[in-house]
């Protein structure tokens, strides 16, 4: 029974990322790409399109390579591989579909690409080859999945049909494994130069035949150790394994049952690290071409430090170990150098598709919390519907019976001792349930967006350096193009104490003293005018609400019973400040919350208007002109940096200067 | 104490929420399932009506207040009645519905939401009173049926306080923020004690479905237990 | 086929194509705002156009080159950007599926993407197109004060190019960029100051459909060759086997099990 | 077999439930019982059962207002909802996920010990599992329900009625196949003696069809009323003669026992049963069921074959909806004035609760008898005889049957005053006449279709007078 207690246990961890992934597709779909995904504008693709689709496919292309080997070569161990290759490769392109449903910004338009065609595009031919490759291997594993029900008509004419759509499979797969390289051919400039060579889309289907078969026999491996880790033990001849009988297939050839599963393992691993090793071959020899990209290898820069990594543990380090007799017999030996050679594939891609372009893209993109909860819960999803399908049909083993975890021993499964009723405790069911009942909760509190984006510090106005009150110096975004402002000669022109009014809103208490930028705070950004302490304060201290707490009564006067936390369930501002304030910028919050506009409008508004209507009457055509106001400041020196590049530049600086007679 | 009262209206709120919907779904689904599932085959002597008709007696349970424990089951239908509209219908709240579900229900007057609370809460103290009085009840009362009723009543306590700042002895934020983890301690509670029968109760006659005993059952229990062919 | 000639040296860097660009778009101006702040290097959904500067001396409009052989055009799979006969890189909204590839295609990083919609579409400057087939020239060519953006066809633009060149020999650097760039542009530049500086790719580039095409091309080749490899390795294997089961007489197929 | 020496927890087993244990088996009990639990948990879906019933048992006793036990003793033992928590407590300690975890953590959680499993053990044999608390329970929980599974588990561990286990395994593996051991001959000349009463009652020349293929009724009824209550017998054959249905009906000679004890305390066994019922119709080929005057009998038949008659199962009538079916056709008629005397009517639990037969007999009643007289509370929430649920036949519980189980049913009688009790129940006859003996109640009990034999008007026989001025004069 203890079996049952592995898969169990990995089907629980299963379930935990499936519902944080359904949750997280959720808030995909409500709050749209920005809010949920690190991606910009500058990182177009991330986590699913490149490690999903682009990883997903090229780790699952064990499906046609076996059945290269199995069906058309029939070479030995490798024909009997051919139905586990094909359920990797169904779930592999599955889950890579499924993810992309989500990366794609308007998934309900997925059927698009085979209405509307444009033939010059490798994402057109990429998209044709992958959807057709994925029925292809539905096609191929149905017979297995048709064993149960009665349609042997159907499973009889598919297995006919098998060798045909075993040889269209490689061909769709060679085709969609060149362009999927061929893609990122379309930016020489941006994708670095190590990995942007013009063999791209070869070294692309090599790796990925490489990668595919050491993943191949990884999860082999993984079945094994779970379902009948009896027979791993080599040497030690057990007898039939205790929990499902062994693989009556392989009895019959003579070798000891219990060895074949390893030796269809390193079959699988020898004949993947013979492919990386042309891979590794082809890799240098791209190298040796483009003197640029072998000058870059030894840089110490990130990237150098990635594709050094990347080869090692995709070429390098499996080859290596394969030659050692020690690890080619050993399970865990075996599991080591195909979990090397599967994830240096991975890695490959995931340089080639994010890493490559950090350089170019000018910021570092990191994956968001849901992005990653989308992969996982995706690739959670394939693995529970691995262990579905390899327990209810005969995928790995060849006889009917399907091993199933909730097996009912007839004798009362009581444990006397401990007095706990074994693992019966919660039905498949309620187990399920149960992890929905810990995980959503928890994932959504994790989970939950933040709102797009935080609001960025409001870019403060400038030193207006009103004390002088005779001329104003005005440094708007601080380039050193200012606005000479001269309030004497202005005051003068308009009439001294009437004139006051056109540009101030004197209406408002103490407006006298006050400069522009302690209600105009943002640059930009219109400023909320409202202030909630002094308020409260004010409220508590005046007699007319005598005798109130100031903690707790005060927020009576405003808000309505009960709602105090709502801003909208506060009285307008007009309801107290009858007569003291006219509302400059019109209210547009509807209980009449005032803003104040930004700073650049403010003082746009008021100059120009002016400047605009006195341009015919003062007979100085440039007044409005952004020019006349904004000069470059006296004595503005370029930066040093600039050197001598900017002399032109210097020029017009006293080109400038001496217009204004400074 | 701001920190506190955001962290309690933000994602304590959202996560104790979403325990007790999936907690209280859970339930449901467990209890369709068995009816459909498990019993799938033999349904068809079901007698929906009579099941039906009894479930809504209870519903509106004028047989059953005239006969029995009289106060004990009058003080328990009053106190539903202000339990379920209280806190669905208040002022304060229907701005939490708008949020979260943006479904804008008709709201209480205050007026109304203040009596129909005092009266709930007075309920619940009879009911309380009655379960440590009564003998009987004392003897099988487990410790978690007087802690529910203590965990039901804190929300509705704090609550009226929190209302009324005149009558408030805390400040309103300590009021305020007590409310909300003693309506999350609730919301946790509910799936995992005699609460959940607010899913539950619409399956109260469900009790019918088990007399539907599985077929052959009896024999595997035998072969199991005295292996096969035993005798009686 | 018609051209933009973008003067550096007359750019004051006073955003008023900026706003009018904006404006046109129907965009709301407060989120061009907050753009300007939070965009890398300006440029959002929100804000189609925008002024690069260098050392705050020099200015110069950046927005889709409307490239004579587009990448963009070439990479999209449903065809949704299509260049049209006044020489404009037109976005098909209907036929978009949100791939992004055309984002990453651009070698002028000019495709924004719509990313706080739930419905996301692309956004570029298509030149005003809607103001082109009413015979006006763009916005931002009607809103510089400085009259540093000039439009008509290409060929005039080249030319008015090369005349102030020659003209004010000291002023200008000779080299028009945009000429031949990555197949040659319709937006041209003519500055005093290496436009690589403000950020745009090198000059001397040659057009990417030209790099991609013959691999584009050589694609169905590759499918033919493996489907008849495979094909004719598939016939010969079998034959091969039946000769050796003939020999061995009733011995069983390696492969004849019920899975194959 | 060889008296083997018995354990300590064998001698406890006997001196403590004397008529509850055959022969306790050595192992523990506790183990036993867990063990027997666990097997019926994982094989039985009573597990969602006892799943809401955890999560929804509110405790707030309004159940002990309607039970006849509680009322007369006021224990707290007696509370329905007490009971339950005796058999949920050890649901919940040991075979759900919360109960594991709360042992692993507090030291001192609930434990199953020996004396909970007595005291089971007596709680659960004192209620007759009238249900009468499952319409008061706001939650609906069906305490009648977990008494059953209660004493199916304790019968698995070893305790359970002597009585009733005696006549079961007679009834099961006997050569008889039914629970009074009347063999075939015994049965057939109950059924001569009948012909012969009809005889001269009647002046009719009848002959019982027995084991006739193809009918449409083949009838059950409780076995012991061949021994004991013939003249109900006889009001069964005049009315299936009056209404000419002669030939539509069949009794079984291989199985003729209506009586199901698996109902009160045995899923295993109430199967098997049903199991026989079924086998023998199909025998005869027989359309359906036709259920004598037996409380428990009609019940354990109509709600239990249909779930284990298989796919087709034949639907069963009971003869009191098919006497009310014959007078509402008029294919039988009811002289009226022979009933003088003041009747009552007492519904069985086992047929009244439910809403089955609640109207049919009362509809009968008032058709021919004069002076009617409805007990309180009537139809469906009628109080229990006291004998139901299989208690009834352990004999040596009479005096808290007597003193406790049916003291509410005496004060009913008493209250009612009437002269003739109608029950149509086996056990409900047999107890409430050792009521009314003990409680001297002038009051005589007898079965619906004793009194229609004496008002029925059957063509070519002799009238219902003559016939009751035959009684008398034999009284005299």
């Amino acid at each position: 029974m203890e079996t049952l207690d592995r898969t169990r246990r990995v089907k629980d961890i299963l379930w935990v990322c499936v519902f944080a992934g359904l949750l997280a597709m959720l808030f995909r779909f409500i709050f749209g790409l920005g809010a949920t995904t690190n991606l910009d504008d500058h990182v177009p693709w991330g986590l699913w399109k490149i490690f999903n689709m682009v990883g997903g496919a090229a780790l699952a292309t064990s499906g046609f390579t076996i059945g290269f080997l199995g069906h058309v070569l029939h070479i030995k161990p490798f024909d009997r591989l051919v139905k586990p290759a094909i359920l990797v490769a169904f779930l592999g392109y599955g889950s890579s579909l499924f993810a992309l449903l989500f990366d794609i910004g308007l998934p309900w338009r997925f059927w698009h690409p085979f209405v509307f065609w444009n033939p010059h595009s490798f994402l057109f031919e990429v998209f044709w080859c992958v959807s057709f490759y994925f029925l292809v291997t539905f096609f191929e594993l149905s017979p297995s999945l048709l064993e149960r029900t009665r349609m042997t008509r159907l499973q009889h004419s598919l297995k006919k049909a098998a060798p045909w759509l075993v040889v269209i499979g490689i061909t769709l797969s060679s085709l969609h494994h060149t362009s999927l390289g061929s893609l990122f051919l379309v930016t020489p400039q941006r994708l670095h130069v190590l990995w942007y060579s013009p063999m791209i889309s070869l070294l692309f289907i090599i790796s990925a035949m490489g990668g595919g078969m050491m993943l191949l026999g990884l999860i082999k491996l993984l079945y094994h150790w779970w379902y009948t880790p009896g027979e791993l033990i080599v040497g030690i001849q057990r007898k039939q394994s205790m929990v499902c009988a062994t693989d009556p297939e392989s009895a019959t050839d003579g070798e000891p049952a219990s060895a074949s599963p390893l030796r269809e393992v390193r079959a699988l691993a020898i004949a993947g690290s013979v492919v990386l090793t042309l891979y590794l071959i082809l890799k240098l020899a791209d190298l040796l071409l483009r003197p640029e990209a072998s000058s870059a290898l030894f840089e110490g820069t990130w990237e150098s430090w990635l594709f050094l990594s990347e080869m090692l543990i995709a070429t390098v380090l499996p080859i290596g170990l394969i030659f050692s007799q020690r690890v080619r017999h050993s399970a865990n030996g075996l599991a080591f150098v195909c979990g090397l050679g599967a994830s240096g594939l991975a890695l490959n891609r995931m340089n080639v598709g994010i890493f490559g372009y950090f350089r170019d893209a000018g910021e570092v993109y990191f994956p968001s919390l849901i992005e990653w909860a989308i992969t996982v819960g995706v690739l959670a999803m394939a693995g529970l519907a691995f262990f579905f399908i390899v327990e209810q049909f005969s995928i790995f083993t060849n006889h009917r019976k399907p091993v199933s975890d909730t097996q009912l021993a007839l004798g009362s499964s009581f444990d006397r001792l401990t007095r706990v009723w074994n693992h019966r405790l919660l039905t498949g069911f309620e187990r399920v349930t149960l992890i929905a009942l810990i995980v959503l909760p928890i994932s959504w509190w994790l989970l939950y967006p933040p709102y797009w984006p935080e609001t960025p510090e409001p870019v403060s106005p400038p030193l207006a350096l009103d004390s002088e009150r005779d001329t104003l110096r005005i440094d708007a975004n601080r380039n050193g193009y200012e606005v000479l402002f001269a309030h004497a000669e202005h005051r003068q022109r308009l009439g001294t104490e009437t004139s006051c009014t056109s540009c101030h809103h004197l209406t408002l208490p103490g407006d006298q003293a006050t400069p522009c930028s302690h209600c105009h705070v943002a640059m930009e950004e219109r400023s909320p005018l409202f202030d909630h302490d002094h308020h409260t304060a004010a409220v508590a201290a005046a007699e007319q609400f005598h005798g109130l707490q100031p903690e707790n009564q005060s927020c009576a006067c405003c808000h309505t019973l009960g709602a105090y936390h709502a801003a909208s369930t506060a009285k307008g501002c007009l309801e107290c400040h009858r007569e003291d304030m006219h509302p400059v910028d019109p209210p547009d919050d509807p209980n009449g919350l005032m803003h104040a506009s930004s700073y650049h409008s403010a003082m746009h508004q008021t100059c120009i208007e002016c400047h605009r209507k006195e341009k015919e009457a003062a007979g100085r055509p440039d007044l409005d002109r952004c020019t006349t106001c904004h000069q470059p400041m006296p004595g503005f020196k370029p930066r040093p940096e600039e050197g001598e590049k900017l002399d032109a530049a210097s020029s017009l600086v006293e080109l400038a200067a001496k217009k204004r007679g400074l | 104490m701001r920190t506190w009262i955001d962290l309690a209206m933000g994602p304590l709120f959202a996560v104790t929420f979403l325990f007790m919907l999936i907690g209280l779904l859970r339930h449901l689904i467990q209890q369709l399932d068995t009816l459909f599932r498990r019993k799938a085959g033999r349904l068809r002597h079901m007698p929906w009506r009579k099941m039906a008709r009894d479930s809504l007696g209870w519903v509106v349970p004028i047989r059953h207040l005239t006969s029995g424990n009289v106060l004990f089951s009058n003080s328990s239908f009053i106190f539903h009645i202000g339990a379920i509209l209280v806190p669905l219908f208040y002022a304060g709240h229907i701005a939490l519905w708008e949020k979260l579900f943006a479904v804008s229900l008709p709201a209480l007057s205050a007026t109304v939401a203040d009596t129909l609370t005092i009266i709930t809460i007075l309920a619940l103290l009879v009911l309380l009173a009655s379960r440590l009085g009564n003998t009987k009840l004392r003897t099988i009362n487990r410790s978690s049926d007087t802690a529910v009723l203590i965990v039901v009543l804190l929300p509705f306590l704090t609550g009226f306080f929190a209302a009324h700042p005149t009558m408030n002895p805390l400040p309103w934020q300590a009021m305020f923020l007590m409310h909300l983890l003693s309506a999350e301690l609730l919301f946790v509670l509910v799936p995992l004690t005699k609460l959940s029968h607010i899913v539950l109760f619409f399956f109260d006659r469900i009790s019918e479905m088990h007399w539907q005993l599985k077929p052959g059952a009896g024999d595997r229990v035998a072969e199991t237990l005295f292996g096969k062919g035993a005798k009686i | 086929m018609s051209g933009m000639l973008i003067d550096v040296t007359r750019c004051i860097g006073c955003e008023e194509c900026v706003a009018a660009c904006v404006k046109q778009n129907g965009i709301d101006p407060r989120l061009a705002d907050r753009d300007r702040a939070t965009a890398l290097d300006g440029l959002s959904e929100n804000r189609l156009s925008t002024v690069e500067t260098i050392g705050w001396t020099r200015f110069a409009k950046k927005a889709c080159m409307h490239c004579l052989e587009p990448s963009c055009v070439s990479a999209c799979l449903v065809g949704g950007l299509t260049r049209n006969e006044l020489g404009a890189v037109v976005y098909d909204g209907d036929k978009c599926i949100g791939c992004r590839y055309c984002m990453l295609a651009c070698p002028f990083h000019i495709p924004r993407y719509e990313w706080s919609s739930t419905t996301p579409l692309v956004r570029k400057c298509d030149w005003c197109f809607a103001r082109l087939e009413a015979g006006k020239p763009p916005a931002c060519y009607e809103a510089c004060p400085e009259n540093a953006i000039t439009f008509g066809s290409r060929e005039v633009m080249l030319a008015e190019a090369r005349r102030r060149i020659t003209s004010e020999p000291d002023r200008y650097l000779d080299h028009i960029y945009g000429e031949s760039e990555f197949g040659g542009t319709g937006v041209l530049y003519i500055s005093d100051v290496d436009l690589h500086e403000l950020g745009w790719p090198e000059q001397n580039a040659d057009s990417i459909p030209a790099t991609v095409a013959p691999v584009l091309h050589a694609t169905p080749w590759i499918g033919g060759s493996v489907l008849t490899a495979v094909v004719g390795l598939n016939w010969i294997v079998k034959r091969r086997m039946e000769q050796a089961k003939g020999a061995e007489g009733s011995a069983k197929l390696p492969n004849d099990e019920p899975g194959s | 077999m060889p008296e083997t020496v018995e354990n300590a927890s064998q001698q406890m087993l006997r001196e403590r439930l004397p008529y509850y244990v055959e022969n306790p088996p050595a192992t523990g009990l506790v183990e036993r019982f867990l063990d027997a639990f666990a097997a019926i948990l994982e094989h039985t879906d009573y597990k969602p059962l006892l799943d809401s019933y955890c999560r929804t048992t509110n405790k707030c006793n309004r159940c002990s207002v309607t039970c006849p036990v509680y009322q007369v003793t006021g224990e707290a033992r007696d509370v329905p909802c007490y009971k339950t928590t005796l058999l949920l407590q050890v649901y919940q300690r040991y075979f759900s996920l919360g109960g594991w975890m709360r042992s692993q953590f507090n030291t001192h959680a609930f434990e199953l010990t020996e004396e909970i499993i007595l005291e089971m053990a007596d709680v659960f044999y004192r209620c007759t599992a009238c249900r009468r608390c499952t319409l008061e329970c706001p939650m609906g929980m069906d305490h009648g329900l977990i008494t059953r599974l209660g004493r199916y588990i304790l019968s698995l561990a070893g305790i359970s009625s002597k009585a009733l286990q005696v006549s079961v395994r007679e009834q099961l593996e006997g050569e008889t196949h039914n629970t009074s051991k009347i063999p075939k001959v015994a049965m057939l000349n109950t059924l001569e003696f009948l012909q012969e009463e009809l005889e001269d009652q009647f002046g009719l020349q009848v002959e019982v069809p027995v084991d006739k293929q193809d009918r449409d009724f083949v009838f059950f009824c409780a076995v012991s009323d061949y021994l004991m209550e013939p003249d109900t017998l006889l009001g069964n054959l005049a009315v299936l003669y009056a209404a000419g249905d002669w030939d539509r009906w069949t009794i079984g000679s291989c199985n003729y026992d209506g009586i199901n004890y698996g109902l009160f305390y045995s899923d295993w066994h109430l199967e098997r049963i049903i199991k026989q019922l079924v086998g023998e119709v199909e025998r005869l080929n027989g359309k359906n069921l036709l259920i004598g005057e037996c409380g428990h009998a009609s019940r354990s038949a109509h709600d239990f074959v249909p779930v284990f008659g298989g796919k087709r199962p034949s639907p069963v009538v009971s003869f009191i909806e098919y006497t009310l079916d014959c007078l509402r056709k008029g294919k039988i008629t009811l002289n009226p004035n022979i009933i003088t005397q003041k009747v009552t009517y007492h519904d069985p639990c086992n047929i009244a609760r439910g809403g089955w037969i609640v109207d049919q007999p009362r509809e009968i009643l008032k058709s021919f008898v004069k002076d009617y007289v409805e007990m309180t509370p009537g139809g469906k929430l009628n109080y229990c005889c006291g004998g139901g649920g299989g208690l009834v036949s352990i004999d040596e519980i009479h005096d808290y049957r007597m003193e406790v189980g049916g003291r509410k049913k005496a004060e009913q009688l008493i209250a009612t005053g009437a002269d003739i009790c109608i029950a149509p129940c086996a056990n409900c006859k047999k107890q409430l006449k050792e009521l009314v003996e003990h409680y001297e109640i002038p009051c005589e009990i007898m079965g619906l279709h004793d009194l229609i034999l004496k008002a029925i008007e059957i063509p070519g026989g002799k009238s219902a007078e003559e016939r009751l001025e035959e009684a008398q004069l034999y009284a005299m």
